[in-house]
């Protein structure tokens, strides 16, 4: 049987022994035995560790078209970014993957500088003073978002618009029922930006939150919902794509008061959706209020530079049922790959591989909106857009699957009380002009074959 | 010696990043974004070189201390060894590098290995049906919360609170508050163990339910656990098991056997999905038949479509919603599935055997010089006590974790549970060899004597000496915040 | 221009302004104009990683059918063993990795341990009493071999078995061109075994190489040669399988003087066919003669347990011209994998493994010679064994290869002046029962439609 | 701490291995093989658990010093960044899982990958033809040595001695003599050259040709060398060019336009393979079109064959046979052409000019403190003396180089070439930045004021002091050495 229990039976029974046991079993003789479990757990018997690599391709295996993964041309919160081979190498040092959350700081400088640089990074990117040390994806982030928005405003409306990330907001209405908060729709124009109509809108609202760009590519104006929440006093929670920041100016220097983010496309896989991180940022006064961890430079005793997981009465472990979340164990490892990630990216590398992802879209839009009957929705857009299809998006995409390719993602609208269909489409840095020629050709096909 | 940030290390041109040929017309952004929305200057990103990028983060690695490099017997964090053909699964093409919005039509091997995950995970528990999103313990519970908020509403009733133990890891409160509910906590009595009588006391009609770890933190059995469920089953409330400690009884006892209505596992912890230095975790949640309809979605589920089976996406009928962006931490669901398949059924109930017979071993073996609070046999992990030590030398817990770091060891869990005074929370796991079991408590025997010494004491105060910085100080980090390298640094 | 150079443009020009130069090419000015090369490399461009591994790729997919390798019955010095993932994780560790020659044994002691320790693995193996910490590979290491016996013989003819690996001995006649040795050959019997017949052979031998099993699987019997070697005063070197010694006498216990191997079984990918790495051993007698590295246990001024390279006095960069070999760079991690390889398998897997390796061998030699024509030629074997086909060993292998399995080695033998052909198959613990089943069925069409 | 060995580790009746489940009769190998043969006692591996397998290797890992951790300015090693990709290279299935012996026609990926690589080889050196098969450095001299003494005696000639500098590497004069050849040493010039004067005197009919390194292992351009291949071809020799210090010339000039005959390169310096420890590394040789017939074989060629063009296997006409097993480190290979097709033409003139740069740079920072024997420009490394330094204050090289240690970087080469006294020899490579130069500069110059007085003498004398082990005793190692676990330890 293969194991990962060192002991041998002589040590076995020598512990046994020494603890005046005859059995393992005896070891669990306070628990009663109408509570033992009488017969084996049916689960398979145990294998070599070869048999089980073999088990996991096979399923593995199954996700592939012809051994390949589809090539995508979807994002959607998260993005087929090219990861560097850096970056395979250094987060999968054993220093780093198998240590826990940095309790002991003597030991644990590693991590714990890399958070700290981490927290660096994700504030330069949102222009926000303060950034903690990761959430679990962007969905918790805004979560955690409006939950600080609710305890600074003391209030528990939350107006959320449309062109945020649906699942972000689906997550978001999840704990909103649980703390009885109120989430309130901001709906879209048909060319697909946020409407304010403040007239409609209540004034009691903890924060606005917006998508940047949003969900649909469209570059929302942040000024016109910063103006507005001043009017209100209420806080402006923006969602952003964390690429795009490479070109856009960021939400700190929009206004926004909290910033989140997936921060999947620095340098984590596509993972079919997790682990990612939530990317959390904020101006200082709000400090206090910031969910999960962070990292704070000090000394050590001997005056040296050194790093410590800091302003823990935030935390549950010390604060308990007033800590500002139940965030404990997160992403930290990926927190550590974002931070390779964007060193390695650079100043340069950051702006021209955004500059990149937008000259792909640029060129695959157009060659896309010159197949009949498709048109662009959007009036603005970075590196993402939503076309409008002369066929069933589903049946696209389906089809399109079949040929190796993700077309892209499903998008719903509300046009005057009626659900649109969209199909969002990105092409990052990683997309070959060779395979956006291919799409729009099988594309072509598809859609003409299916008139 | 300290390691500059990559900040410091940043020289103005330097780069490491490279990019595919450019085979398309560069365009300007001004064609179709707002010109006031574009950026004026650059995000002031580090400019280094590869080489220096690749030592730096060696360098930053060789500063921190991991499984891989020795014990760990952090209580309550089950820091067991993480096998390394996770970490081929974690970069097979096929799981690593598949978009999640993927049609299910494309992704019916992601979809098989949820399902037979979640299958196992409720085979484990002796639950009815699973959901894998929560991306560790703490969105676990939570989710178990919401879920037990909403089958209360489905009755209609009102409830307002929710019990948890004086033990309890602090996500419980917190989880508690964040679902929102009222944490009201019940003591332990002298065994460790849960007050029954006082928690019957506290048993009314605005009770939800109750949070419960068992074996709990103190590493103890709650013996009474059937009349603990029974009593909060009979005002209308559920047992929620927070599967922290779930690596003491796999294949022994079972939550659901136990009276348990929803269960949280920690991959992370029992099924030895590294811990990535505080993450990635998973929190799956599996629950009884009746909570399904409930359950988050979607979820896997097979179906029957023109005669053949495949897998698709479901959300249950009663669904709370999702509660993670995707469907959870997938990699590291993968990666927990492959350490179930290799340990089996046998594998697997060996872990616990072996995960309790090596904490009552070392307990054995440091208990002549450290106070045990609870006599009786501990599950996978014992807290010991420091209290003699401080009383009569002046020597904390603090001072014997710091000093076991320059032993070649992490140190236990300190200060917790907080109904043990000057606690040391030890967890040896069960992939820890009895060699060095011999050293741990070796060297832990060694410097409960060093404590009864002036010299010692000193020495026990200075500690570490060894490890890559010294004690830090916490107060000043927390008093002047320095949270990024652009504000000013603190001292 | 991706490149790993560090230098900003600035850097540059500060540089050379500290040198007092214009420009880079000044720093050529020695090198005489007529020698300067007047255009530029005939090199493609330098392109991003990505695009790299994109090449390679493609390299690699033409290598493989359907996307994956030939499933193998080949043996031939290079085995298709499992290799577990612990290897991967620690053999690619970067100090092993980017570390080179430990010269400085205070900062090399993670090197110089793993070779002690290989040495003593290699050594209890072979059952020798040194080991040196590794050659190129098995062919390397019986040139070697040779060499050590003609130095200390001071003889300069070699008789070499037939059973010998091919490539070792067209290697080692390569050398003895140059140092003007003398490589006789000893014949096989039609079972494939050695003969010595006494009466023809010289006596001034240097020594006598056989193989063990020998190439055709045939376990020689050791005994013999050594009763020979002993009658003539000439050493014995034993190139041995190293898996095989998991079960059989090792050479050493059998009377060897020098025992060599291909060490890539020991945890060393296939990777056609290098970097792979010989085994060295020998007795003590001969230790000043021994080619290449040797660590040595020592204590540092703390009287501290320490490694380091030691009797240097043989190596080339101490004694040049007279030293015992020229091998500076050799293949220290691979002898690293090979360390971490056999204390993963530790004493029960070697044995374990040998055994199910021939469990497979024994499967799969047993249905295959109930395919009608197909016979064996072996009397002895142990995971490799020789087969008799009645149609072209090239055509077999060829079509099998079209079929998705490399079906073995082409062996050939003189029989009575003629050469024949025969199929070496071996079986190895990683080939599943499903795979031999479904090779012997492809295997027996083949050999039916071509008859 | 120091790390016991495996052997120390294990523990009867532990282990690590896994083998799949068995599915085929277990048999008795007395039946086919002679039971005197058969071993009665099995061997003697250590008893490990994984767990204790990977903390052994992850912990001697941590005792090593390796580029990944900082600067390594071992002269004549070459030891620059190695990029990650070629780790991934090393790692895709297709190269790495590839049976040796598979046909030719199914490796046809294998077999374009290898001749791309000499014909990037041959363009480099400016050659006609290469042979990839050599495993490291010294294995391509020998065989270069080889096809030197096959092309005489293709000419009937019997030459008996080769010609090489007294600065020249230990395995020149090592493959002289394993080629069948007596060494004939000529000295350098008081520029660190070769003496051609001398030369001119030793050549005659005996010589076979001359090995020579150029940039020498001083590190100094060989200014005359169009005359001294002059000379020594108008005797019927030939001229060998050891590729170690390749790395200074890409791009700038070529072996073959210097006159060269025979060019081994070291793929694990100039082409970033990395040194693995001490190897593998990879020697490929290329030659002129004259020499091209004798070169080993099985070689790639591209071959027309039913109006397809496909490699296969073909050898030269008149190879000197085979030099490796099979083909030479192939994955090494392949690492290595991966570097060149990242860096490029461009790129890699790049690479030599910045190592050239950086190395002139560290020689006029560190010119004052220390003696630098030859005066000229040098190429991508130079050497410099302690000799002051001892003959002031007893400070040697090897001091200097040990205090090196302890300071973050690697120790220089001391003591080599041997024409200088307490020679450091350094080569920073291009990969290092300015920033690391700077700080290098500063040591090794503070080092040199150290070592002038009285305290900090001895503690150079005492140095390392921060390392994983302190200075070794050499001498007890040799003088009774404990090769294997198994010998009774000499201490």
């Amino acid at each position: 049987m293969p194991s990962f229990i060192p002991h041998s039976e002589a040590e076995t029974k020598k512990m046994l022994d020494d603890l005046e046991l005859d059995s393992l079993d005896q070891l669990f003789h306070l628990i009663d035995s109408d509570l033992r479990l009488k017969r084996e757990l049916n689960l398979p018997a145990g294998v070599s560790e070869f048999e089980v690599l073999d088990t996991m391709s096979a399923f593995a295996q199954r996700n592939l078209n012809l051994s390949k993964p589809l090539v995508s041309f979807a994002g959607g919160g998260a993005y087929d970014h090219e990861i560097p081979s850096v970056l395979k190498t250094l987060g999968f040092r054993s220093e780093f993957v198998t240590a826990y959350t940095p309790y002991q700081p003597e030991v644990a400088q590693g991590v714990l500088q890399a958070l700290f640089e981490f927290q660096t990074l994700i504030s330069r990117v949102s222009g926000l003073e303060i950034s903690n040390a990761s959430l679990y994806d962007g969905a918790s982030a805004l979560v955690e978002a409006i939950n600080l928005a609710c305890a600074a405003t003391e209030r528990s409306t939350i107006l959320v618009s449309d062109g945020v990330n649906p699942r972000y907001v689906e997550t978001a209405r999840t704990f909103a029922e649980g703390t009885g908060l109120t989430l309130n729709r901001l709906l879209l124009s048909p060319d697909l930006e946020t409407q304010i109509r403040e007239e409609s809108l209540p004034q009691d609202v903890a924060a606005v939150v917006v998508g940047y760009p949003n969900y649909f590519g469209v570059i929302e104006n942040l000024s016109l919902f910063r103006e507005y929440c001043d009017r209100i006093g209420a806080l402006l929670i923006v969602a952003y794509d964390p690429v795009a920041m490479a070109l856009l100016k960021s939400p700190g220097e929009l206004g926004a008061d909290v910033a989140v983010a997936e921060g999947q496309p620095f340098g984590v896989p596509l993972s079919f959706g997790g682990p990612y991180l939530g990317l959390f940022s904020t101006s200082k006064r709000f400090t206090r209020l910031i969910p999960g961890r962070l990292v704070g430079e000090t000394v050590d005793l001997e005056g040296k530079t050194a790093y410590v997981t800091t302003l823990r009465t935030r935390e549950q472990d010390i604060r308990r049922e007033k800590a500002t979340s139940n965030v404990c164990t997160n992403q930290t490892l990926m927190a550590i790959w974002a931070t390779i990630y964007l060193s390695w990216l650079g100043k340069v590398g950051f702006v021209n591989t955004a500059h990149r992802c937008y000259d792909n879209t640029r060129y695959l839009v157009d060659k896309l909106t010159s197949i009949k009957g498709v048109s662009l929705r959007n009036r603005t857009y970075l590196r993402e857009a939503s076309l409008e299809l002369p066929v069933s998006v589903d049946y696209v995409i389906e089809e399109m699957a079949t040929r190796g390719f993700l077309a892209g993602v499903k998008g719903e609208i509300e046009v005057s009380g009626e659900t649109r269909e969209l199909l969002i489409v990105t092409a990052t840095e990683k997309r070959s002009k060779g395979e956006m020629d291919r799409f729009v050709d099988l594309l072509t096909e598809v859609i003409e074959s299916a008139r | 010696s300290a390691e500059p940030t990559i900040f410091e290390l940043s020289a103005k041109g330097r780069t490491a990043f490279s990019l595919r040929t450019q085979e398309v017309p560069v365009r300007d952004p001004k064609e179709t974004v707002p010109e006031s929305l574009l950026r004026e200057k650059v995000v002031e990103l580090p400019e280094v070189s590869e080489r220096d990028l690749v030592g730096h983060f060696t360098r930053l690695s060789s500063r921190q201390y991991a499984v891989d490099l020795g014990a760990y017997p952090l209580g309550s964090c089950t820091m067991k060894y993480n096998p390394k053909f996770a970490d081929q699964v974690a970069t097979t093409s096929g799981l690593y590098d598949i978009h999640p919005l993927t049609p299910d039509s494309h992704a019916q091997g992601w979809l098989e290995l949820m399902a037979t995950l979640e299958r196992y995970v409720c085979e484990i528990t002796g639950m009815a049906e699973a959901t894998l999103q929560p991306a560790a313990g703490a969105a676990g519970e939570l989710t178990g919360l919401l879920i037990m908020g909403a089958y209360h509403r489905s009755y209609g009733r009102k409830r307002t609170k929710v019990i948890i133990p004086d033990s309890a890891h602090g996500t419980n409160p917190a989880s508690v508050t964040l679902a929102g509910y009222e944490a009201v906590t019940v003591p332990s009595n002298d065994r460790g163990l849960v007050d029954l009588e006082h928690l019957r006391k506290l048993l009314d009609d605005d009770v939800a339910g109750m949070m419960l770890t068992n074996p709990n933190t103190l590493g103890l059995f709650e013996e009474e656990i059937h009349q603990i469920a029974e009593a909060v089953h009979s005002v209308g409330g559920l047992m929620y098991y927070d599967g922290a400690n779930l690596n003491a009884i796999i294949g022994i006892t079972r939550p659901g056997d136990m009276g348990f209505d929803i269960v949280h596992s920690n991959l992370h912890k029992t099924f030895a999905t590294p811990h990535g230095g505080g993450g990635p975790g998973a929190g799956p949640v599996a629950v009884t038949a009746e909570l399904a309809p409930f359950l988050p979605g979607p979820k896997p589920a097979l179906v029957m479509e023109d005669g053949i089976e495949r897998y698709r996406w479901v959300t249950p009928q009663a669904s709370i919603g999702k509660v993670h962006g995707f469907f959870g931490n997938a990699v590291v669901l993968a990666r927990a599935l492959s350490y179930m398949l290799y340990n089996g059924f046998d594998g697997l109930k060996a872990v616990s055997q072996y995960a309790v017979l090596n904490a009552n071993w070392l307990r054995k073996m440091v208990s002549q010089r450290y106070d045990i609070p609870y006599s009786q046999t501990c599950m996978h992990e014992f807290v010991a006590s420091a209290q003699r030590l401080r009383k009569e030398g002046g020597v904390k817990a603090l001072d014997i974790a710091k000093a076991l770091l320059d032993n070649g060891f992490h140190a236990p869990t300190v200060y917790f549970p907080l109904v043990v005074d000057e606690a040391l929370m030890m967890e040896p796991t069960e992939t820890e060899s009895l060699q060095t079991l011999i050293v741990l408590a070796e060297r832990l025997n060694a410097l409960a004597e060093l404590a009864t010494t002036k010299e010692g004491q000193s020495q026990l105060h200075e500690a570490p000496v060894n490890t890559p910085t010294r004690r830090v100080d916490e107060a000043l980090a927390a008093r002047k915040p320095r949270l990024t390298f652009d504000q000013p640094a603190n001292h």
